[in-house]
């Protein structure tokens, strides 16, 4: 007897989740979030990989690595009388531009697949807010040239060398390698080819930045 | 024959119990109102409040604030704990910038009395800090385009505000010049102005990085 | 909007006490299904007790069904939540071994720690093997590095994969459930004679 | 002490399935296992031979260079839940019982070396799968994860092939 009782209310079981599965269909995806949350802005900082630094990007351009998009966020005026090579100027304030359709008008330009877009400026301060503003639209792949190019002039145009007391054999390879750099980025008439310099900077460049598997599966 | 079953059987009031209990949870949910932090500014409103850099605070006002020790003022260090506890601006509280948004400082940062000053380990940490409080409509919150060090050696050590790296985004160096007296240098200045305005409409994109999570 | 703590909702200090408040909940769920018993763990293997199947599939289909509800009433956010990255071939090689683990073993790192909690020694056994497994597999690391990396499709949606909803993929999924749930209760008549009696 | 029945396998599903949901709603994540025991070897590791954590790249992914302990993760604490529910169901059901569950066809010995080796298999296999059946199958189905699925089909295919070479142990 009690059986058949079982049997009647797995049956008015099967038919609740039947009708749910119905329901299911008809509940779309949402759509995703136009904006990244402060908080997640946040976390992508705080995670240590919103900057490239000078060493990393002198040797993706000496290696004529195609995937370094550089994008210049001052103004016109500033960038037609100094840019790094190949870099493309974009104003701050046309940074978020919209077209007719309302899509951002950079946001597909910077994000051709597996690219990797350091802004820079003078320091690193309009670059940052660059940066903020493209993380929070779902920019892709986008960070901040670390100390900009003041940073750039004091560590890859006229390298400090390390003082003997204190140097590690690192800081001596780096030296090398921004000499070489120098000479690269100088102009200087003996065509040093940038390959005969053996890298010296300790993280792959090419591999990008998010290669340590985040804290996560068991 | 009596299937021997070593489990107890299905009954309808387990079922409305859980339909009781989710209709508890529910109600639980409708009336619980998110006050997650969310942006006040939109996008463009934010870019127009941070060119013209507003809230940005000089050398010399900071000099001003450390010497008179205004206590209209609190000063809160970005920097992670090991770098504040080694060296900080008397009377600063550290809050990493990783936790800025937690509930745990609501009430030090989005309050009437005091102005807060946000400093770091560089100007782009701050300024990064800043928007993301300015855009949720923190009030009375000021940056600084300096770090804690330039404060350090600068104004408490010695009274220099304006030497050294005061304004980060100042142009330190005639940059072309220098270069080509490294070399004679050809100034690299192709810019690639592109009008590419043909841009593909908006895939929806999930997120290559793996998160934080797991079992 | 959930994940709340994650979403800055909740203070971060109370991550941890929700992960033990739940993982009582979810021990003494399993414990009461009786998944502290390798015998009822294994039944579904030799056809006399489906019950790892019926538990795993509902819990399955409650989860889906809540998640796909909440997202859409905007109460998750589905892009904050971790889904599991696809290495194919690691899973491939990995879930065989574990397949292979749980027909000798009888338990999964779940379960045994609920049957160590009752006294069950076998499974206090089955842990320290599970710890001298990851150890092995942490010492070879270098060896199964590409493996283990290989292979990856990121975190990939079914529902993206079939180009359908989540909603119509957990449809399809209710659907393939209800049909074992039944399926397994014809085979279990079957195969009911087969189940002993560990009564030691 | 008079044992309980066990609980119905559906409503026993419908409380986990509110769990799992619980656990994406407030922390991100889904319900773990075998990430317990990786953070355990890992900090064990760590205390005896640091340096051999650093290089070696599957404890460094973990111990985050000594900055946190890897025993402070969510899983962990979880894990830790699962133990002390686990206690409380049985002592509520009455199965509490110090002994070694085996087939009456197995001396007791045989069933912890079988225990052994297929928790040594399970700990290399979870490693690999990046979860287990609580951490990767259950929790990955829950959130549409096509890992989720793999991990499901190469587990219980496996276990069912296994299961028939292994037939003696059990029936």
């Amino acid at each position: 007897m009690a059986q058949n009782k079982q049997i009647k209310v797995y049956v008015f079981l099967t038919a609740v989740f039947m009708v749910l599965g119905i329901i299911m269909i008809f509940i779309p995806d949402k759509e995703v979030e136009k904006e990244v949350s402060p908080h997640v802005v946040i976390k992508i900082y705080n995670h240590g990989n919103a900057y490239y630094t000078t060493d990393q990007v002198a040797k993706l351009i000496m290696d004529g690595n195609p995937i370094l998009q550089l994008v210049d966020v001052r103004s016109e005026e500033e960038f037609s009388k100094f840019s790094l090579k190949n870099a493309i100027n974009i104003p701050l304030e046309e940074l978020i531009d919209k077209d007719k359709k309302g899509n951002y008008v950079w946001r597909d330009y910077l994000k051709p697949e597996k690219k990797i877009t350091v802004f820079y400026s003078n320091g690193d301060m309009t670059a940052a807010k660059a940066w903020t503003l493209a993380t929070r639209l779902r920019f892709e792949n986008i960070f901040i040239l670390d100390g900009g190019l003041n940073n750039w002039i004091e560590t890859i145009i006229k390298p400090v060398e390390p003082q003997a007391t204190t140097a590690t054999p690192e800081d001596y390879n780096v030296y090398q390698f921004r000499k070489a750099a120098s000479m690269y980025f100088g102009g200087a008439t003996a065509n040093v080819a940038p390959t005969s310099v053996k890298s010296t900077v300790k993280k792959t460049v090419v591999k990008k930045k998010k290669d340590v598997e985040e804290e996560g599966g068991c | 024959m009596e299937e021997r079953k070593d489990y107890a059987p299905f009954e309808m009031k387990h079922f409305y119990g859980v339909v009781v209990f989710l209709l508890i949870i529910l109600i639980g949910m409708l009336s619980y109102n998110s006050n997650a932090p969310h942006y006040v500014k939109n996008p463009s409103e934010s870019l127009v409040h941070i060119i013209d850099s507003a809230g940005l605070l000089h050398a010399t006002q900071m000099a001003e604030i450390l010497y008179l020790e205004d206590s209209l003022y609190q000063i809160v260090d970005l920097r992670k704990p090991k770098f504040f506890l080694n060296n900080h601006i008397e009377g600063s509280i550290n809050i990493p910038i990783g936790r800025i948004l937690d509930k745990e400082f609501l009430h030090v940062l989005n309050q009437e009395e005091k102005i807060t000053i946000l400093i770091g380990s560089r100007s782009s940490e701050s300024v990064i800090a800043y928007m993301m409080l300015a855009d949720e409509g923190y009030a009375n919150i000021r940056v600084v385009a300096f770090s804690v060090d330039f404060v350090m050696s600068n104004i408490v050590e010695k009274y220099a505000p304006l030497s050294g790296r005061y304004d980060e985004e100042r142009t330190v160096y005639d940059y072309a010049r220098v270069i080509s007296e490294t070399g004679g240098s050809t100034i690299s200045s192709e810019t690639v102005k592109s009008n590419a305005k043909k841009i593909a409409p908006v895939k929806k994109k999930k997120k290559a990085e793996e998160e934080e999570g797991g079992c | 909007m959930g994940p709340l703590v994650k979403m800055g909702e909740i203070a971060t200090g109370w991550d941890f006490v929700i992960a033990f408040v739940i993982g009582i909940v979810f021990g003494i769920a399993m414990e009461q299904a009786g998944f502290s018993s390798s015998k009822k763990i294994t039944g579904w293997i030799f056809g006399y007790d489906f019950t790892v199947i019926r538990v795993f599939f509902t819990a399955a289909i409650v989860a889906m069904i809540g998640l796909v509800v909440m997202q859409y009433v905007g109460w998750i956010n589905f892009d904050e939540l971790f889904i599991n990255p696809t290495y194919l071939w690691s899973i491939v090689v990995g879930g065989s071994m574990m397949g292979a683990g749980f027909a000798i073993g009888g338990f999964c790192p779940g379960t045994s720690v609920v049957a160590v909690a009752i006294g069950k020694k076998d499974a206090m056994v089955f842990f320290v093997g599970i710890l001298i497994g990851v150890f092995i597999f942490s010492e070879g690391y270098p060896i199964w590095e590409e493996l283990y990396n290989g292979s990856a499709y990121g975190q990939l949606l079914i529902s993206d994969v079939l180009g359908v909803s989540k909603g119509v993929w957990a449809f399809i999924f209710i659907i393939f459930a209800f049909g074992t749930f039944w399926g397994t209760a014809a085979i279990r008549k079957k195969y009911a004679h087969k189940e002993l009696d560990y009564n030691n | 002490m008079e044992q309980k029945k066990y609980m119905n396998p559906y409503l026993a599903g419908f409380i986990m399935g509110l769990v799992l949901l619980a656990a994406f709603y407030f922390s991100a994540e889904g319900l773990g296992g075998s990430g317990a025991p990786k953070r355990i070897v890992v900090s064990a590791v760590e205390q005896i031979a640091p340096n051999h954590v650093y290089n070696n790249g599957f404890y460094n992914k973990y111990s985050k260079d000594g900055e946190k302990n890897p025993l402070s993760n969510w899983v962990v604490f979880e894990v830790l839940g699962v133990l002390a529910g686990g206690f409380l169901s049985g002592a509520f059901s009455g199965r509490l019982k110090l002994v070694t569950e085996h087939s009456p066809k197995i001396t007791s010995k045989k069933r912890l070396w079988m225990a052994l080796i297929g928790g040594v298999l399970f700990g290399i296999g979870s490693q690999f799968g990046r979860g287990c059946t609580s951490g990767a199958a259950l929790s990955g189905m829950a959130v549409f994860s096509v890992a989720g699925y793999l991990t499901l089909i190469a587990i219980f295919g496996s276990a069912f092939i296994v299961g028939k070479f292994v037939k003696k142990l059990w029936i």
